[in-house]
């Protein structure tokens, strides 16, 4: 792996939405390479909203977003991109009309594309379709083609919106081992959104819980597992499954 | 025997004319998807750029003719910045509308600059009078077409299949949002593929002059034609649209020698029953 | 006042450019009223065959702005649309250019100062004879006027004993017509006869003309309008030595005519005489001659009676205006395109057929 | 369900169906208003009506279910050289004649759609263009029946109801075509509001889930292309009877392209886009052709550009924007999705 | 609440709905491969597989999205195998799909609404105001009810969040009235809380509904399914009870794992 660039990403009192209506209403946390950030909370509560924010793919109302102190909020998305985000959408976006080797292509930037192959060494089934148009993969296949994608551009921080979703519950552990596997070796930082709650705890060095649009919680794992009441507030969750 | 020869040799002539009229459109609304009915406003500002520069201002024919493409791709990016990047994400509607509107304003711009009447498209010695192959003659110029026609067939084809560019266009055009998040440069990227487009127009006004002269009203005489090419070969698909131009192109000139009172008849069932039959076009793939 | 109803925007603009140019020569050589009464122009931009158009344009300059004349009209669809009108009104309608023979029929109000196709083919037919041209291929656009042509033309040669090997009808939005002339070129005829409407067709055509190799074969390209003033410059060299029959050249060798002329390149450097002018001209002289006869007073009838068999020196020669179909009998001269002095083409006359009727009238 | 409120559909935030035809009758009065404002205009004031129509049938089939035509002229000259023939050779009564052409567009959009509706976006089309274009060709080529490129003339229109006389002020022409712009107006309003018109919304929207939501899409669709057709049929007949002459130019595609662009810059998928489109364009065309014909074209293209840029839902979105500043007034807030 | 029981139990006995020997490729690439699935009424089957296995193609084809390259699919004694798409639909075979496919412009209430219009029949109604078509409303209000999404019903459904189009997406399928349901991965994207709402939706479908859940979710496979069948490279590798799939060796190697 080539070698990555060290990054702190902070958030301050974020404020974005969509065309006038406002949906972040004071989003604040920071995150350096190394750390893995989880996101939670109940549907509609701003999760992607944020993440799409940090990528510029919303409507930025106030606040800042910097990188290393630079604010990043009046950069355009593809420069974000190159500053080192990678960026795996919720509605996992893979481009329908090009192949699977076009959409690493796509995203390969200056990277050698010796990249593809490692890609593929993580998501074998790729390579067995990687002549297959967009389209005409699976669910799964586009999940793992998302996040193989995001890979391509050496990314300092990845950001994951529900990447596990629609992943037969074997794959989705390996993708979990595999990007912790990656995180550590790499030491790049991460922003998960999952719904599993059990599987952001194991992940997470950081928790943070959005509640319309509000930060409900910031703060580790073991910190919020003493707190059920504000899990089952938020979440509604009573217990957390092992 | 004699007329078969004929029909083939004018058939595949004409269709490349068709295709060098028609590839500019393949890329500004094949492969972006814009739909892009001021194509004609190119090809005809590329034919007056060069008549201009040639006969005002006495370049020789081949400079005048690169300058001349040259200065229309370089024309369509404000064109593309101020006004057109502004709909690329709405309706197609809208594209029509913004489109026609441009047509309009460029014809009676044209008309009041160069006049409504025919402006004659100088060619050079080489090129004027024609050629006797022995069993048929042919205008010197188509040999021109024939020639321009293959290499940019060929030359797009690598620069859109081949190249990083393609493939980052491509993207663009299947989500901007996405793309971007990629660190695709989509603003950039779509820019030069509409120059791209807007230059192949130019090329293509100036090699057709000759059958499709350069005056006001060619963008919207030779609107339907364009559409056509394009629609019948498949959007967006380069081999699709040279084949497409070929077989109209055949299709044209049979039923000139063999039914030359029905020949637009003829011309447009079978565009509907081609399109009818493959509504993707010819090589167009079907959304799955 | 007279009202004039032409394309003044769109692909025919010219002939309302035409149109103007020349009634404002007649103006300026006549002056702007007969006897006490001024006479007033007032244009209507109508841009192509559009009847509807062209009846809610008539009305409003009858019922609106009280016009007593209605001229211009250079599709003949748009002069049966007005034809129930002017009849209802009674009003006079002056027709510059439309050149369909029926059209006088469907009203007594009209009269035409420009011709019929009938009226220069069959010359063209008779001249071909003359020059021992025994077999033709006709190749007319597929409409109205080029049919015209077409039948006239063939009635005539046949019926005086040429052979027309084969009569294409071209589509007109035909832009490639090498097929066309490969064809007619694999007949060996010795001529061709064309008819098509002005502008980029006719550029094509005569292009595809010298390109095919007829030219140099020493086949005759016999046609009626396709050399007119507006497009020649524009054909350059590949026009040269084309054979056409009209009522109309710039160059016509009279008085009259260079007076007209010149008057017009008074007024504007670059203006160009051509069919249309000579046409609004005439139909400028004719609009004085009613007003003159019905010394102003709204009398439709008089002023009509007036002009039938009407006849004066205009700069297309000699004409008269038919008494009972109101449409020219006139010259029609044989011309061939020749670079003059200041090597500009133009179309020099080399034969005339004097007198010609409409030959395509018949009651 | 308790909560089920007294107009439920208000309450579900959709579209309130209008049974009473108060739009007709603002439309009569300002259409009676200009009939007696500009007698001299009675012409023009009729093309633009008939014009109306056209587009009005374009407003279903794009607007309503996303279909986008470029040869609805096929129709309209269709119902026009029908109307014409019919009265040249049949009878010269102008209702039957109007009938007859709305039967013949409905034909011709039902033949043709049967062909052209499995395809979509850009093939569609150009199957529209093709379609008029080769009605143009065959109607050229038929000069024996249709006149060719001279027109078909030559018939005189019996009186409106054996009453009223064509007068050649064009009064009885005016009225006659207002009146069935209002019933067809009417009848569109009912018919865009009805489960029909939803269904067509859901075409627009999405063609393949329609299908697993078991809709016959297919028949759906040609259902409205026909009505759409005998629309533009109907236009194209209160032409033919109102001039007396029919031109091969009711069928070009210019006739087509006008009206789709009348459409689009009124705005789409709202009956009074069509309206406001139409006249805006008509009238400016008249008066900038009266005033510098050389440079009409550069107004109208300038329009166009200028709509898009700054009016993106067309024209409409300025009736919404005073309409929203009213119903602000009084408490109310217009959905946004009365489309 | 209402529930949807208003179709009449036919006998548990009789088979509602089968598929023999359905096959298909994509060139070289079999994705079904000699398929046979049977649904008796009141089945409720869920379908499992790793990725890619062809789970969407086997629904694709079922529902006459894809043509089988052969086998026969048969619906109350019925062959619907050429029958097309939307007949199929009429006849009580819905589905859902995996990535949410709705009317983005309109209302979700609008969205509702059509689905409701083809199972009443009532779209053909060409000049009568949707307000006064009988009992759609009623039904419209039930159906946001009970997946309690009514606050949401006059907003456009591109403006809702993800996870709530998928619940509008389960709304459509249920307000057809199916008598075979086939859901591709409804909870997809919908956090654990929620999902327990579409499960409440399902159960209370009608007893004699048959249902086909094709889900990742193992507790949501395991808390519905009564049968599960796991599909492999396009072919049943293996059929049977929960218990009997969670204890097979190969199923929690290939797709399982350690974690169930
Ligand atoms: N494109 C959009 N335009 C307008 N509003 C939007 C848009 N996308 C989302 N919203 C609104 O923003 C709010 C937050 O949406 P967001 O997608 O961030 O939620 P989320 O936490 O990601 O939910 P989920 O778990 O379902 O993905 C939702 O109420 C949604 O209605
Ligand atoms: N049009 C097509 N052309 C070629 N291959 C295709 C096409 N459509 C699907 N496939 C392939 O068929 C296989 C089955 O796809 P399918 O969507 O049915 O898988 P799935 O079981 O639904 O997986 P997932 O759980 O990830 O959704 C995949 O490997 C996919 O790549
Ligand atoms: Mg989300
Ligand atoms: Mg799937």
């Amino acid at each position: 792996m080539t070698e990555l660039k060290q990054m702190t990403l902070t958030v301050d009192d974020l404020l974005a939405g969509y065309d006038g209506t406002r949906i972040l209403e004071g989003v604040s946390f920071s995150l350096k390479t190394g750390e893995r950030l989880g996101v939670l909370g109940r549907n509609g509560m701003g999760k992607t909203t944020t993440l799409a924010s940090i990528m510029g793919l919303t409507e930025f109302q106030g606040g800042n977003i910097a990188v290393d102190g630079q604010s990043i909020s009046a950069m355009s998305t593809f420069q974000r991109a190159r500053l080192g985000l990678g960026y795996v959408p919720q509605t996992r976006d893979v481009f329908p009309s090009l192949t699977v080797e076009e959409n690493l292509l796509s995203a390969l930037g200056k990277q050698p594309e010796s990249r593809i192959e490692h890609a593929y060494q993580l998501f074998p089934r790729l390579k067995e379709r990687k002549q297959n148009y967009g389209n005409q993969l699976s669910g799964g296949e586009q999940q793992m083609l998302s996040v193989a994608r995001a890979l391509m551009g050496n990314p300092s921080i990845l950001i994951l919106d529900e990447p596990l979703e629609g992943l037969s519950p074997l794959l989705a552990e390996q993708l979990m081992t595999d990007i912790e596997h990656l995180v550590e070796t790499s030491g790049m930082g991460c922003i998960l959104v999952e719904q599993h709650v059990d599987v952001v705890l194991r992940f997470a060095t950081r928790v943070i819980i959005l509640e319309r649009g509000k930060v409900a919680f910031y703060g580790t794992p073991a910190e919020l597992e003493q707190q059920p009441k504000l899990l089952e507030e938020t979440i509604g969750l009573q217990k957390i499954s092992a | 025997m004699g007329t078969l020869i004929n029909i083939l040799i004018d058939g595949v002539v004409y269709g490349l004319l068709l295709f060098m009229i028609a590839v500019g459109l393949t890329i500004t609304m094949g492969l972006m998807r814009f739909i892009n009915l001021a194509h004609g406003v190119f090809a005809m500002l590329g034919g007056y750029a060069a008549i201009w520069l040639i006969r005002q201002m006495g370049l020789p024919w081949l400079p005048g003719v690169i300058i001349a493409v040259l200065a229309i791709a370089a024309i369509s990016v404000p064109l593309e910045r101020w006004l057109v990047s502004r709909v690329y994400q709405r309706p197609p509607l809208d594209q029509v509308l913004l489109t026609i509107g441009i047509v309009f304003c460029m014809v009676a711009i044209s008309g009041l600059v160069f006049g409504t009447r025919v402006s004659s498209m100088p060619f050079p010695e080489f090129l004027s009078g024609s050629l006797d192959l022995g069993f048929k003659v042919l205008p010197a110029q188509r040999i021109l077409v024939v020639s321009v026609g293959v290499a940019s067939f060929v030359g797009l084809w690598l620069l859109l299949e081949k190249t990083r560019f393609g493939i980052q266009l491509r993207a663009t055009v299947d989500n901007v949002q996405t793309a971007s998040a990629m660190g695709i440069n989509t603003r950039r990227v779509a820019t030069l593929a509409f120059a791209l487009g807007a230059g192949m127009a130019a090329l293509g006004g100036i090699v057709g002059s000759a059958l499709m002269p350069i005056e006001p009203y060619y963008p919207l005489t030779y609107m339907v034609l364009f559409l056509a090419v394009v629609a019948v070969g498949g959007q967006g698909n380069l081999t699709g649209t040279l084949v497409g131009a070929l077989l109209l192109g055949m299709i044209d000139t049979a039923t000139k020698y063999l039914a030359p009172q029905l020949s637009s008849i003829l011309f447009f069932v079978a565009i509907i029953v081609i399109i009818s039959l493959r509504p993707n076009g010819l090589f167009g793939r079907a959304a799955v | 006042k007279v009202g004039v109803l032409t394309p003044m925007s769109g692909p025919f603009s010219d002939y309302g450019q035409q149109f103007s140019q020349a009634i404002e020569a007649y103006q300026t050589q006549h002056g702007r009223s007969v006897n006490g009464t001024e006479i007033e122009f007032i244009y209507k931009d109508l841009s192509g065959p559009n009847p509807a158009r062209a009846r809610s344009l008539a009305q409003e300059l009858i019922v609106r702005d009280g016009v007593d004349y209605l001229a211009g009209f250079v599709f003949t669809p748009n002069a049966f649309a007005v034809a129930p009108l002017i009849n209802q009104a009674k009003v006079p309608t002056v027709i510059f250019n439309a050149a369909t023979s029926a059209i006088t029929k469907e009203s007594d109000y009209f009269v035409r100062t420009s011709y019929t196709l009938p009226q220069v083919s069959v010359p063209v037919a008779r001249y071909a004879l003359d020059n021992d041209i025994e077999s033709v291929v006709t190749l007319v656009s597929d409409y109205g006027p080029g049919i015209d042509a077409e039948v006239s033309f063939v009635e005539e040669f046949e019926a005086k004993g040429g052979t027309v090997v084969e009569t294409i009808r071209m589509p007109l939005d035909s832009t490639d017509f090498g097929p066309y002339m490969q064809r007619a070129g694999s007949l060996n005829p010795d001529a061709i006869y064309a008819f098509l409407p002005g502008g980029p067709p006719t550029y094509s055509f005569v292009q595809a003309f010298s390109d095919n190799g007829l030219k140099e074969a020493g086949v005759t390209f016999l046609g009626t309008a396709e050399t007119q003033e507006l497009d020649l410059q524009t054909l350059g060299d590949s026009a040269l030595g084309l054979v056409t029959g009209f009522h109309y050249s710039e160059a016509h060798d009279s008085e009259t005519n260079r007076a007209f002329v010149k008057t017009l390149k008074d007024a504007d450097a670059d203006a160009v005489a051509n069919w249309a002018s000579v046409g609004a001209y005439d139909g400028a002289h004719v609009i004085y001659e009613m007003v003159r006869a019905t010394e102003g007073r709204k009398d439709p009838d008089a002023a009509i009676d007036a002009v039938r068999g009407l006849s004066w020196e205009s700069p297309r020669g000699p004409m008269e205006i038919d008494a009972t179909y109101r449409s020219p009998i006139q010259n029609v001269y044989m011309r061939r395109v020749e670079r003059n002095d200041e090597g500009n083409l133009v179309n020099f006359e080399f034969d005339v057929l004097s007198d010609q009727p409409d030959h395509g009238w018949n009651p | 369900m308790t909560q089920t409120t007294v107009k439920p559909s208000l309450a579900l935030g959709t579209l309130h169906t209008g049974r009473l035809p108060i739009p007709e009758l603002i439309a009569l009065v300002v259409g009676l208003g200009c009939f007696f404002a500009f007698p001299s205009n009675l012409g023009f004031m009729t093309e633009i009506v008939i014009m109306i129509l056209l587009v009005l049938s374009l407003d279903l089939l794009l607007g309503y279910t996303g279909i986008a035509s470029l040869g609805q002229a096929a129709m309209f000259g269709g119902g026009a050289y029908c109307a014409g023939l019919f009265a040249l050779h049949i009878h010269n009564d102008p209702l039957l004649g109007l009938i007859m052409a709305a039967l013949f567009g409905g034909l011709m959009a039902g033949v043709s759609g049967l062909l052209f509706l499995r395809a979509h976006g850009l093939s569609f089309i150009i199957l529209t263009i093709a379609f008029g274009s080769l009605t143009f060709a065959v109607a050229n080529q038929l000069n024996w029946l249709t006149g060719g490129d001279d027109g078909l003339y030559g018939y005189i229109m019996a009186p409106l109801f054996g009453a009223f006389e064509f007068d050649f002020f064009g009064r009885t022409g005016f009225l006659y075509s207002l009146g069935i712009l209002l019933v067809v107006f009417y009848g569109l309003r009912r018919l865009v509001n009805s489960p029909f018109g939803l269904s067509a919304q859901g075409i627009r929207e999405d063609r393949q889930r329609m299908t697993s939501l078991g809709f016959p899409v297919y028949r759906v669709m040609l259902m409205i292309y026909i009505i759409a057709g005998a629309i533009a049929g109907i236009a194209g007949a209160l032409s033919a009877q109102t001039i007396q002459v029919v031109g091969l130019q009711s069928l070009s595609f210019t006739m087509s392209a006008e009206a789709l662009v009348m459409l689009i810059l009124g705005g789409t998928g709202r009956l009074y886009g069509a309206v406001i489109g139409t006249v805006v364009f008509m009238v400016v065309h008249h008066y900038a052709a009266d005033l510098d014909p050389s440079t009409w074209m550069l107004v109208i293209g300038l329009m166009l550009i200028a709509v898009v840029l700054f009016l993106p839902k067309g024209m409409v979105q300025l009736v919404d924007m005073t309409r929203n500043k009213v119903s602000r007034l009084n408490g109310g807030a217009g959905h946004d999705n009365s489309k | 609440m209402t529930t949807l029981n208003e179709q009449p139990a036919v006998t548990p006995t009789a088979s509602r709905f089968s598929v023999q020997g359905l096959s298909k490729r994509f060139g070289n690439l079999v994705v079904a491969d000699d398929i046979h699935i049977d649904l008796t009424p009141g089945a409720r089957m869920a379908l499992i597989g790793p990725n890619g296995a062809g789970k969407s193609t086997f629904v694709n084809l079922v529902t006459g999205l894809l043509t089988p390259s052969s086998g026969r699919i048969v619906l109350d004694g019925e062959d619907i195998t050429t029958m097309s798409a939307s007949r199929r639909v009429r006849n009580g075979l819905v589905r859902s799909f995996q990535v949410t496919r709705l009317f983005r412009e309109l209302t979700v209430a609008d969205n509702i609404r059509l689905a409701v219009l083809q199972e009443r029949q009532q779209y053909m109604r060409l000049f009568s105001g949707l307000a006064n078509t009988p009992g759609l409303d009623e039904e419209v209000q039930r159906i946001l009810n009970e997946l309690n999404i009514r606050d949401r019903a006059s907003s456009l459904v591109h403006n809702l969040a993800y996870g709530e189009q998928r619940l509008v997406e389960i709304a459509l399928v249920l307000a057809l009235k199916p008598k075979v349901l086939l859901l591709d991965e409804p909870a997809a994207g919908v956090p654990d809380s929620e999902s327990d709402l579409i499960l409440e939706a399902v159960g209370n479908l009608p007893k004699d509904l048959a249902v086909l859940l094709i889900e990742h979710d193992m507790d949501l496979v395991f808390s519905f399914a009564e049968q599960i069948a796991v599909l492999v490279n396009g072919a049943v590798m293996a059929t049977g009870t929960p218990q009997e799939i969670a204890h097979n060796e190969t199923v929690r190697n290939i797709y399982l794992g350690k974690g169930h």
